[in-house]
């Protein structure tokens, strides 16, 4: 029971885009689309699992003082993984991602879930909170773009509704911005 | 091109109803009440008793401080008790309540109307240690010890003494009608008070629309060089003193300072003439002028008032207080203080009466503000009132200071233009008083 | 497998590196900063509502690690047990504090206190006190604009529109003070939570004479002396034409309750009576 | 001209906030008061301009070198981290008012992506080494203008009553959304 | 005593006749030249966009205040009004209506609302609006009709570019101002008395002067933030201008041409969103002035004055953090 609350805090509750309003830059940066949002997620949710999985593991032997260096050190290798499979396997979405792969390293989230919650719990509930959290962030990227893609294209998934042209400013910076203060601003009523 | 302040100010409707009526005196009272309170500074120490008898003039509470003044009885008759009573400030404060049993004068005081013009026969000293004595406080409404004020301290040097003259507050006309019935004695007053405080030049300040005043003022007052009319153009707040001096003078009492930083002293003209009487008549400040007016008044008039009149008495005589009355205020509209009910006394700083009808008493909607910058124009001081609100509201006290909050007079001039009917001279008080009870807490 | 072997190298290289360099930096230009702040900080609620009087709960942290005993600091919010915590984790034991809250002194509500003028500016209790003594002719008690309410984070507080009083939720309350404080005529006071939550207090601070408290408000106290001849405990002071009753020495009997003729003193969470007084909010008056 | 010409992209045209969303995180965290914005700006000039020379002299002379460009992501953050830790140490030590002033916002400064991005941006754009340091400076330029902008305005906003579920980040975001609307303008302005 | 209870408050106890609903209404006052204008060149479709905006305003603001915030309704302010036909005012005479409301959507929902309503707003809700569907729809909103003299039927009108833009096209392409200046169809005059294409409201800059001037009348505005615009735009220009005459255009074609006046008379004057202090008003307008220029010639946009004012706006705050008035007794005189 406890692990299923640890698991679906990530989506509503404790949301890290819509209530913690953490790593926003990839969050705003690559939610052109759904599909976009989705695979930015996923991505993420295989850092997030990883990272906390191992730093679970190795908690203990790390020494306090380079407790942060070396969680870093451990999520750089998680992200350069999953940007070389990335850019071998998926290509196209490698490419629209671009720069935001890499920078899932400084992602808040990541190194914040680490600190918080992996450094100091077992294994298994590590990797749930760590696929909680990734699922709950995939989820707010996925309906961000969806919403962007939504409005701004007039499609979803790149399956297209009306034909014309969108609102164009919803797949410009502006629209993320916009899209997303909307979207923290439903979830704090929802959450009320 | 007519002298004036230059940042700053407003123009209000003057609605001089009662200008030009002609000074009545009231007629006595059944009873009086004689705050202790009515100045600045410390309240006086009553030094009579219940059933004690007095006499007009005789001193009834003994100034407690530096900065406080003598109160004297304003009528002859009976100590009746000494209690708390409403008074003008909204708040129940100490009073002497005599009944009034005939009209008997203490012997020394002078009531000839004879215009004694010498003033050669007292030193410097002499007049204000006499100031002092007749309880005399700024007529103009702030009721700061007069005395005090031509105390010059070490170091300083008055060179001007400023008459203020300017009534600026609309609908008032007790310091306007004074000058016409009494110029002769206003001028003796004012070179008492010029001795007083050594100065060299006298300036009195009259505001353009009491054209009758500026004349006859400037009529008596050519055969003194160093006396100048300055006819002034209509602008509120101009009667501030800091106001006043920028501009007759052209110079701007800093911050936090005082008048006397840039060698001025400014007295109102009512001020003068109570000095005057003080001195040459040995008569102690125990009436006033007081103007009541108001659109709904029949007849609007100004007043010779003994000290602690009830204030329904005067309205009584001016006509009766109207059906759709909503306000009263103690004062003029801009600075005057609404009070609660008829039964408060006049006291030294009771300038005027005035009635508002109801449909005027009520303040305009509230509007959210739309930040049109009015209140920072029509600032006199150079403040931004919108900002200071926003600060209070919020709780922001301490970070007032730097927006200089302490340095507004409450003159009422952003509140009173601004649009949005925000009342902004609220939220001012609000920021000064908690900011006050900050900088307190942190010297002690 | 060069690639390997020069991955490892370089990245074990670098990691050395910067770790002899970070080493070497951290020795030598080292500060010195008590580590125990941050375990007090921890401690604390994190509300950083300023009820100990000390900037936010990092201020407070850092004057519980330098101070020598904990007496005169207490973090009102998290009470007792956030402060043995802290004692523990310090290495000091704390001073037992009586649990208090908040209690409103006027039961002035509308029926009681009639409105003598109609008072016109914004909603703030601070306005209109500065302005005169209010829209009733009592000069001291609750103006009932609500600034206490306004200032209460804890979400205890709230305005009771048939009374016109402040109403405080008790199990909210956390006693910080911060009503005290915002309340311009100090009718707000902290008292102890007493046995069972049971409180008996004079609801009123109306320094007038009796029979002028009395016009002004059907409920003040009007320094009858009767409560005060009643107390077996000496409990009760008059002060100023106004009662008071001293909750250190108050044994709660209710003597003083069915006494009063005004029913100024109230008692609260007791039993109901042989009445049968449903709302222990309400003034019991025989 | 070419070196402005870098600068005045990086701060209008292709502002790092506005336009790239790099550095989000401080840009609605420390947005809320003019004189931290200002702080936070400084520090974060400081510290970019040198992780960016650092960094770029790893890449070209390591990295390249020995073949292992994939290793970029794990080699920067390990270099901006004890690059940051131990700029926040010798402050605090050297200058304690400097510190007041930026050092309180270093350990922010690790998790803000924007220093990794320009670390990496530089090196997919090609500069050489001072273009690279032109660019950094002018992208902390850019984040510094933007943050103050939008900490002036939620001072402003702070004082008023903004609907409640606007408060704090959505409004940050409505303010930046506009702000990039606004910025847009000065699209092909180079 | 025969009466009611004494209402009592604070000093002061006069207030001056004004209020935001006088001011609102006396800037629609001010816009009606230029409406009159507009429908002289555009026809009736001028009416039609004005209705629409102004209606959708009103609406999506009551909608807003009484369902979402669930607080007061203020629509009778008028400043929902003043934002429609600010809206309306600056976008082609035949713009389809949906994106008018959206336009309307984005202007009060986003712009206004979301942080309270009137007062709050730190952008001008109009140009927010105007800005949004400016980069959302770009092929709708720069297609102006030609004008046609008191056209009423309501045929869709030829379109054609804006002067401004003809010339920014043509000294791309390399060609001199002089050159295409003379083969614009459009005189100074006509640019003078509104005879070009453009948005319905900015075209004649007669009107919007003559709004102007009865704004300064009211004192809803002051003098500093429009002749500051101007003057940095006429300045500015002139410098261009001087050092190469073929390149850039004459400081008068800048200041008739585009929404420079309707800009620095009505939009970068509302009252929210400009400094609070006189010199803070003239950096402000100095600051829109040169933005606007900027664009204009190096920037990929025709027109800069929306652009540029809403940047600004968002320097107001930090204006009027560092410029206070002068203080009373601040500098002491002996």
């Amino acid at each position: 029971m406890n692990n299923w609350k640890n698991f679906t805090k990530g989506f509503i509750k404790e949301n890290p885009v819509f209530v913690l309003v953490l790593g926003m830059c990839p969050t705003l940066g690559v939610t052109t689309s759904a599909i976009n949002g989705l695979g930015m997620g996923l991505a993420t949710t295989f850092v997030l699992l990883g990272s906390n999985v191992v730093i679970s593991l190795v908690k203990n032997f790390i020494p306090n003082k380079v407790r942060i260096p070396a969680f870093i050190v451990i999520i750089a290798s998680f992200v350069t993984i999953i940007d070389l499979s990335m850019a071998a396997y998926v290509p196209d979405l490698y490419k629209s991602l671009g720069l935001f792969i890499p920078l899932i390293v400084v992602n808040c989230i990541v190194l914040g879930r680490a600190e918080a919650f992996a450094s100091k719990n077992t294994i298994l509930s590590s990797a749930i909170d760590g696929l909680g959290m990734g699922l709950g962030f995939t989820f707010a990227l996925t309906l961000l773009g969806s919403v962007r893609e939504l409005l701004g294209a007039y499609s979803l998934f790149g399956h297209k509704f009306i034909s014309t042209d969108g609102i164009l400013v919803f797949v410009l910076a502006p629209g993320a911005f916009l899209g997303l203060a909307y979207l923290i601003a439903i979830m704090k009523r929802i959450n009320k | 091109m007519l002298k004036t302040f230059p940042k700053g100010g407003v123009h209000p409707h003057e609605n001089k109803f009662s200008a030009g009526k002609s000074i009545e005196t009231i007629e006595l009272p059944k009873q009086v009440s004689i705050p202790v309170s009515q100045h600045l500074g410390a309240p006086a120490q009553p030094v009579v008793n219940k059933g004690d008898e007095v006499k007009v003039g005789q001193l009834i509470a003994k100034s407690a401080g530096f900065i406080s003044a003598n109160i004297h009885s304003s009528v002859s008759g009976k100590v009746s008790k000494i209690e708390k009573i409403l008074d003008s400030t909204g708040y129940k404060q100490t009073a002497i309540i005599i009944d009034v049993e005939g009209d008997e004068w203490l012997p020394e005081i002078d009531r000839s109307t004879e215009l004694v013009e010498d003033i050669e026969k007292f030193t410097a000293e002499e007049i204000r240690a006499k100031v002092a004595e007749a309880g005399i406080v700024g007529l103009g409404g702030a009721t700061f010890p007069t005395n005090v004020k031509i105390s010059i301290p070490q170091g300083k040097v008055c060179e001007n003494l400023i008459i203020n003259a300017v009534e600026c507050e609309p609908y008032l006309t007790s310091d306007h009608q004074l000058m016409l019935e009494k110029s002769d004695e206003i001028i003796v007053g004012a070179r008492l008070l010029q001795k007083a405080a050594g100065a060299k030049k006298i300036y009195i300040g009259i505001e353009n629309n009491k054209p009758d005043a500026i004349e006859l003022m400037k009529k008596k007052a050519a055969k003194y060089q160093y006396i100048e009319v300055v006819a002034l153009k209509v602008k509120y707040p101009q009667g501030g003193e800091k106001q006043l001096i920028k501009a007759v003078v052209n110079r701007e009492v800093p911050s936090g300072g005082l008048p006397v930083d840039v060698g001025c002293v400014v007295q109102n003209v009512g001020t003068a003439y109570a000095v005057y009487e003080a001195v040459q008549k040995n008569k102690p400040l125990i009436e006033r002028v007081v103007t009541v007016t108001g659109k709904s008044v029949s007849k609007p008039s100004n007043f010779l008032v003994r000290i602690g009149t009830p204030v329904s008495n005067l309205i009584e005589k001016a006509g009766g207080l109207p059906e759709d009355t909503g306000k009263i205020v103690n004062g003029g509209p801009m600075m005057g203080k609404a009070v609660k009910d008829l039964s408060i006394p006049v006291t030294k700083g009771t300038s005027g009466i005035l009635i508002i009808k109801s449909d005027e008493a009520k303040r305009p909607k509230t509007y959210n503000c739309i930040r049109c910058a009015r209140c920072v124009f029509v600032c006199p001081m150079g403040l931004e009132p919108y900002l200071i609100k926003n600060m209070a509201t919020v709780g922001m006290y301490e970070e007032l200071q730097n927006e200089r909050v302490l340095d507004c007079m409450e003159c009422g001039s952003c509140s009173y233009g601004c649009p949005a009917g925000v009342p902004l001279l609220d939220y001012i008080r609000l920021g000064k008083t908690n900011l006050n009870k900050i900088l307190r807490s942190k010297k002690s | 497998m060069d690639i390997i072997l020069n991955t490892l190298i370089t990245l074990s290289l670098l990691g050395a590196v910067l770790a002899v360099i970070l080493y070497v930096v951290a020795q030598k230009f080292k500060v010195y900063e008590d580590p125990r702040i941050d375990v007090v900080e921890a401690l604390t609620p994190g509300a950083n509502c300023g009820g100990c009087g000390l900037p936010g709960c990092r201020g407070f942290a850092e004057a519980c690690v330098k101070a020598e005993t904990l007496d005169g600091l207490f973090c009102p919010a998290g009470g007792n047990e956030t402060m043995k915590k802290i004692a523990e984790a310090l290495g000091l034991t704390t001073v037992e504090a009586e649990p208090k809250v908040a209690v409103v002194r006027c039961n002035g509500t509308h029926e009681k206190r009639n409105k003598t003028t109609y008072y016109d500016g914004p909603s703030s209790c601070a306005i209109e006190h500065s302005l005169y003594m209010g829209d009733t002719d009592c000069a001291y008690g609750c103006l009932g604009l609500g600034d206490c309410v306004a200032k209460c984070t804890f979400d205890a507080m709230y305005m009771d529109k048939e009374s016109g009083l402040p109403m405080i939720d008790e199990n909210k309350c956390t006693a910080c003070g911060a009503c005290v404080k915002a309340c311009p005529r100090k009718i707000i006071e902290l008292r102890n939570k007493g046995k069972k939550n049971r409180r008996i207090y004079v609801s009123c601070v109306n320094h007038d004479k009796g029979a002028d408290a009395r016009r002004a408000c059907g409920a003040a106290c009007i320094a009858c002396n009767k409560c005060v001849k009643t107390c077996p405990y000496e409990a009760i002071v008059i002060e100023n034409f106004c009662a008071y009753i001293d909750f250190e020495k108050c044994k709660l009997c209710r003597k003083c309750v069915a006494e009063c003729p005004t029913g100024a003193i109230l008692e609260v969470n007791f039993p109901p009576r042989k009445e049968k007084v449903e709302n222990a909010e309400e003034t019991a008056v025989s | 001209m070419e070196y402005v010409i870098i600068i005045i992209s990086a701060i209008f045209v292709n502002n790092i906030v506005l336009a790239q969303f790099l550095g989000i995180c401080p840009f609605l965290g420390v947005s809320n008061k003019i004189k931290t914005s200002l702080g936070m700006g400084g520090a974060v000039l400081f510290v970019m301009t040198l992780a960016t020379i650092v960094t770029w002299l790893i890449m070209n002379y390591i990295l390249m070198k020995f073949n292992i460009v994939f290793m970029q992501t794990i080699a920067y953050i390990l270099v901006i981290a004890s690059l940051v830790q131990m700029v926040e140490i010798i402050l605090k030590k050297i200058s304690p008012s400097l510190y007041q002033a930026l050092g309180v916002f270093l350990p922010l400064i690790t998790t803000n992506c924007a220093i990794l991005g320009v670390a990496i941006m530089v090196i997919q754009k090609n500069y050489n080494l001072l273009e690279s340091v032109m660019f950094s400076i002018g992208t902390a330029l850019g984040f510094t203008l933007a943050l103050v902008i939008l900490a002036g305005i939620r001072e402003q906003l702070e004082k008023l009553p903004i609907p409640s579920g606007m408060k704090g980040a959505p409004a940050a975001l409505v303010v930046a959304g506009i702000l990039a609307l606004a910025f847009m303008g000065f699209a092909g302005l180079v | 005593m025969a009466q009611n209870k004494l209402i009592v408050s604070l000093s002061p106890h006069d207030h001056a006749k004004d209020s935001v609903s006088k001011i609102m209404f006396g800037v629609v006052i001010a816009m009606i030249p230029a409406l009159l204008v507009s429908v002289y060149f555009f026809g009736l479709d001028a009416i039609r966009v004005n209705l629409i905006a102004i209606a959708a305003c009103i609406f999506f603001e009551w909608i807003i205040q009484k369902f979402l915030l669930k607080g007061e309704v203020t629509i009778t302010d008028g400043s929902a009004i003043v934002t429609g036909m600010l809206l309306a005012f600056n976008v082609p005479s035949n713009l389809p209506w949906w994106i008018i409301v959206i336009g309307a959507i984005v202007s009060i929902g986003v712009g206004k609302m979301s942080f309270g309503g009137l007062g709050n707003n730190p952008f001008n809700p109009a140009l927010v609006g105007r800005v949004f569907l400016l980069i959302s729809f770009p092929v709708q909103m720069t297609s102006w009709p030609k004008v046609q003299v008191l056209n009423f039927a309501m045929t869709d009108a030829q379109t054609g570019a804006t002067p401004l833009a003809i010339v920014k096209e043509g000294i791309k392409n390399g060609e001199s101002f002089s050159s295409i200046i003379n083969n614009l169809p459009t005189s100074y005059s006509d640019m003078f008395f509104g005879q070009m294409g453009g948005s319905l409201g900015e075209i004649s800059a007669i009107a919007l002067i003559i709004g102007g001037l009865y704004m300064l009348y009211r004192k809803i505005i002051t003098w500093h933030i429009p002749v500051s615009i101007i003057a940095t735009v006429a300045i500015f220009t002139g410098i261009l201008y001087g050092i190469n005459p073929d390149k850039y255009a004459d400081p008068l074609f800048h200041l008739l041409t585009g929404g420079l006046m309707l800009g620095a008379i009505f939009m970068a004057t509302d009252m929210v969103t400009s400094p609070m202090t006189s010199k803070g008003m003239i950096i402000y307008g100095v600051g829109i002035g040169v933005i606007t220029v900027l664009i204009r010639v190096w920037g990929a946009y025709p027109e800069g004055v929306s652009f540029a004012i809403l940047i600004m706006n968002a320097f107001t705050p930090l204006i009027n953090y560092y410029i206070k008035p002068k203080r009373f007794g601040e500098i002491v005189k002996k």
